[in-house]
């Protein structure tokens, strides 16, 4: 018999680290600060003491590092899941996530290759310092070779992160930190795992179809709500794996509703929302009944903290958006 | 391997551990110093008190690094650039930063970095050890231009594991750069302990990977230190190239107002550090010296107070940028399509709009 | 009298370089190889031996240190033009690039500024070594604060690299090495600048819109050629500045031809591509009397030089892709 | 500054400068030693020929690097792990990588790096200095598994100056990783002298920022390298952690068949280093020793050169990938969206579809 436990977005993701720890000698944690101090937000505290130093590693502060460690380490068979410390650190390891991690399988026809995780909370709104706040889960999107999971809930991330690591390809996966403690689901520790690759459908509806990932999903559904009071139905798509993209989940949604609002944290200038409102244009042009709706950052810095409010968009921007999408005639 | 003698000339106690330099003799230096550092511990005080009352974000304490800043900024030119890393308030209030302007930054407002009396010191860099490169570009426009002036910049025990530290060395080896790295090492990162950032035995050894020199200097002590940084800004504009300085010192506090140190290190050990702070240790000596006693001291801890209460009210009775700002200072000129976004969050952010908040 | 230069691209990125700096003292090269070499494409070739040693400087071999000393430097006053070998060796600049190249006027409020320009060749096509045929353009489109250009020819190298280089902010500045040699115009070598921020229209026409880039403008103008014999008039768009991107360029012409291809070499999924399609199809969707197509490369690692030419798009495709849109009704 | 010794037994006419190891009194290893260097040249002149007939792509020569290459081939047990950077051919030809594969590779063609006789070893990088790291991570998995086995990786002198090198000598230092760096310091990063790299005294100074033991080796004197190669592989099979060997070689090609080294260095330079090259080092030795003669040496120009055009013929012959292949590697399994562009993939290289190519 397994436990429930009521957990919230963070313990989701230390309870299938330790999970699948557990069952799998070959797993090992790295990152900066996440031994004895658990990591800056926690997500894996506790793990040092049950799986220790060689399977739980404090490393100096180089994400180049981390990255490239990682890539030879799940070359020979270990399952490294690094932590970047925010995603907005992520940069001095892409070289290392391009150029090597998304193609040795690749490169090698197969001979080696990188199953390993990188996970980094991402996204603003807990009034952190600059850099703490960025949402640049696009240019991983972009990217061949890799793939890129944003849990949405405690269920989510706990599915998707245990999903993520057995994958035997590499997975970014972006925890949105803005709701790591805003809420609690129960939680069995079956060590059931969520597929990468496919979107939820967190809601059903026939008037509209909303499609969000992340942090936002959280606005998206408060939207939903407050919305149906009002007679609307909002269908609403949680992307969940931004790359692969499942885009027939989305197309058959478009196909029913006739209408899309896509909403993001990230700026919107080639934000993931463009690839989606792409491909719906490419592919289902004659099923929308009015324009593509972006609800996006803005394009610009992520301000320091006192006004990031004003960059990120809220439940009545989506609101706003809903309503002129259905208006239009 | 190599092993420097560490630069000492004040034992914990204040106590002189060898012939002093000339300068000593005269209060002039020293008094300017004390009055700085205690003015940092006071704005650290403040500041941590400002964020645990909400009224300020996530802080970054200088708590046992005061030495290090207050020398550094007294012992460089106005001419000269500073290219600082999070932990150098001290520094640039030295150097002009205005005290409430420095609450600001941490109150998270682009306008902290902004002040004109910055001149062209570097804002804060919170992507760890960037700002060792940029401090090598700044040197290099002060080198093309045979300018005698020089370039200073500071990082953590945890940045000179990361590979820019270590490029930066680098180049203004090759180069001959007039920049002077300052490594504050406290110990920790985070919760890293220095042994575990590298095997070097000190980390003024990472010097000799670029071929410069580097030495060790006690940085609890501020005569250890402004000799130390003032004859490295000597080389630097002689044109005799760049210095490493690994300052010795301890962190005193915990990581940032986000951190609970306990979870990672003993009291012991932060204990034990408590009896080597700098400004007990300068306060002594110049006890010792004849230029400070209990009614100065009480006289300086009021001046410095009030200073810092006003900044602190200043900073608290500033209002938030217009939220227009997200924009026009993107670019020198906003390209259209920053327009509309731009009229967008201005209606936003109106009575009515969705991002109206009361009283901004 | 200022004399006419018959040049290719690769010689025109040269003249303006040299024009520029017998005006400006300030501009300062560096980067890995341009010195006594000239850069390994010839790109900055005699340049050490008219301006010195102060001017044009060989660097050690570190891309991150590049991006960091000529952010330092253009703090100061200076105006370094930087060049990264390839765009594949782009990625350890890009913390550089990204955190402060970007944002240094931002988080300054003004004080102070980046005006640089990171040059680099990109693109796939002349059988060069992994890692020398990227085109990763969007990763830089997709960061605010930055402004990125392609040209496409040798007049429009040489006029928009005298405006990247007057430009008050950083520029990436990204040189399609497969048409580096392979045409020559007449160039005045007059100092006039092309505006960034602007396409360029190559071709009138009124039933359909092409929008490309870079080199591939080069088969984009080869198919409009060969769809007029069959009396197809297509418009042909030559973005140039990816970043900040004209749209309402695009947006008139797709009023005008109510039909819109994009073509680019980069993979289809996030490329710019994707933004142009979701800016038309949320602007102008009405416009529209067919899906936007992209005619792009594929979501998949550039191959290769054994097989890069069945990755990247060909005039073949871009008839077909055009033939496709017309025939949609 | 630190000065290491540079080890060297035998001088550049093949005589020996100190008593030899024991192991040079009997010819084995010597002769194996020299089979491969001279099979390495053999290859290196056909790949050229094969670049300049049009018949190869961009080639990086390994002339003059023959000593450094062989000697850590044949070094290494077949339980180690060789993480590369370009220029060594050599090396992964005897760790079984099949010699007309390596012309594949050059050929442009990504099945060049997965022969099966290569196992763990890593395929070539050309992103410069990014297998230091990947060689730790290497050596991270032989540790935490306890396993008596070593990982080495081989970069350039031009290669040091990145970050990743410097993290990567970092890491190992502090985990004690069973990893050998070795500089190949052919003097030159393309156009760039190693003056101009580092104002380092030596590239082995670079392992005293990291704490570690860095040692100068002729790279021209196999003896010198094998003892070098041995002894730091037996530290690191003991659990006493890395070891960092800068071999001093020279180019003596252009950097790669896309260059022309004599738009930036000079021909005496170049002269001077041919006659410090290893090969004939090598064989004046063993003629010295007698364990050589003209005869052997005519033999076994012939066995190899038939051996590496049987090679080169067999590289030729090879028919292309199928176009599918650009999307079966990718990911261990075919993502939906790409089922449809590997379809029309596949569609448009057949005849009449738009890449169709003739005789592919
Ligand atoms: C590139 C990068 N990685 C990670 C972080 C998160 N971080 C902030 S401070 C810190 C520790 C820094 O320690 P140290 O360099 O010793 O400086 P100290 O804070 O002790 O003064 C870390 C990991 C960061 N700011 N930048
Ligand atoms: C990150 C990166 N930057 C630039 C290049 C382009 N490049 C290829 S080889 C080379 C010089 C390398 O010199 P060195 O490390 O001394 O090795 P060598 O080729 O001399 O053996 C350069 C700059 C690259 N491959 N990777
Ligand atoms: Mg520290
Ligand atoms: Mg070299």
């Amino acid at each position: 018999m397994t436990m429930k436990h009521s957990v919230c977005l963070l313990e989701a993701v230390n309870l299938a680290l330790a999970s699948e720890m557990r069952k799998d000698e070959d797993i090992v944690l790295l990152g900066e600060d996440i031994g004895v101090n658990g990591g800056v937000f926690r997500a894996t505290a506790n793990l040092r003491d049950e799986f220790g130093l060689k399977r739980v590693m404090d490393t100096p502060l180089a994400e180049s590092m981390i990255a490239g460690l990682s890539i030879g380490m799940s070359t020979q068979g270990l399952k490294p899941i690094a932590e970047i410390q925010f995603m907005g650190f992520i940069f001095p390891a892409l070289e290392h996530i391009i150029c090597h991690a998304a193609r040795m399988r690749n490169r090698t026809r197969g001979r080696l290759s990188c199953p390993l995780v990188i996970r980094a909370p991402f996204g603003g709104g807990i009034h952190a310092p600059e850099h703490h706040s960025e949402s640049t889960e696009a240019l991983l999107a972009h990217i061949p070779g890799l793939k890129v999971v944003i849990p949405s809930s405690p269920t989510r991330a706990y599915g998707l992160l245990l999903g993520a690591i057995r994958d035997p390809d590499p997975v970014i996966f972006l925890e949105p930190k803005r709701i790591y403690r805003s809420v609690h689901q129960e939680i069995e520790d079956n060590g059931e795992a969520l597929p990468l690759g496919r979107c939820f459908t967190l809601r059903e509806g026939k008037d509209i179809t909303l499609v969000s990932w992340g942090a936002m999903i959280t606005e998206t559904l408060s939207a939903a709500e407050l919305l149906s009071e009002q007679g609307i139905q909002c269908e609403v798509i949680d992307v969940a794996s931004i790359s692969p993209l499942d885009t027939e989940t989305i197309l058959a949604s478009v196909r029913k509703t006739g209408r899309l609002v896509i909403i993001h944290e990230a700026s919107k200038n080639l934000g993931l929302g463009a690839e989606i409102a792409a491909t719906v244009a490419e592919k289902s042009l004659l099923d929308l009944q009015a324009p593509i709706a972006r609800v996006a950052g803005y394009d610009t810095v992520m301000p320091y903290f006192r006004m990031e409010n004003h960059f990120m968009p809220n439940t009545q921007d989506i609101i706003d958006s809903v309503n002129q999408t259905l208006e239009f005639v | 391997m190599t092993t420097h003698n560490i630069l000492q000339y004040l034992d914990p106690e204040g106590t002189p551990t060898q012939t002093l330099p000339q300068w000593c003799s005269s209060p002039d230096w020293l008094l300017r110093c004390y009055h700085y550092m205690v003015l940092a511990r006071q704005f650290d005080t403040k500041a941590i008190a400002l964020q645990r009352t909400g009224q300020m974000g996530t802080y970054a304490s200088l708590l046992g690094s005061e030495a290090i800043d207050v020398s550094v900024g007294l012992s460089m030119s106005s001419e000269d650039v500073l290219v600082p890393y999070y932990r150098n308030h001290a520094c640039q209030i030295i150097r002009g930063m205005p005290i409430d302007e420095a609450f600001l930054y941490w109150g998270g407002d682009e306008r902290g970095n902004a002040s004109a009396a910055m001149q062209k010191d570097f804002p804060n860099a919170v992507p760890i050890a960037t700002q060792s490169l940029h401090a090598c570009g700044v040197a290099t426009a002060m080198k093309v231009r045979n300018q005698k002036r020089a370039t200073i910049t500071l990082i953590g025990d945890g940045g000179t594991s990361k590979g820019d530290f270590m490029e930066a060395l680098n180049i203004a080896g090759v180069w001959q750069l007039p920049v002077v790295f300052i490594i504050n090492n406290n110990q920790w990162a985070i919760s890293v302990p220095r042994k575990i950032q590298t095997a070097a035995t000190q980390l003024a050894d990472k010097a000799v990977a670029a071929g410069i020199p580097g030495m060790q200097v006690d940085g609890n002590d501020v005569i250890a230190m402004r000799e130390a940084v003032d004859s490295a800004l000597q080389r630097a504009y002689e044109g005799k190239g760049p210095t490493l300085i690994e300052a010795v010192s301890y962190r005193l506090s915990d990581h940032t107002t986000a951190d609970d140190a306990t979870r990672y290190r003993s009291n012991d050990e932060l204990k034990e550090a408590w009896e080597r702070e700098p400004i007990k240790r300068l306060r002594n000596f110049m006890v010792l010296s004849q230029f400070w006693d209990e009614n100065k001291e009480q006289a300086l801890l009021q001046e410095i107070n009030q200073l810092i209460q006003q900044a602190a009210d200043d900073y608290l009775t500033r209002g938030i940028q217009p939220v227009e700002s997200m924009f026009d200072y993107l670019y020198a000129e906003l390209p259209d399509h920053l327009i509309e976004q731009r009229d967008w969050a201005i209606v936003r952010a109106m009575k009515g709009g969705s991002h109206y908040q009361e009283g901004e």
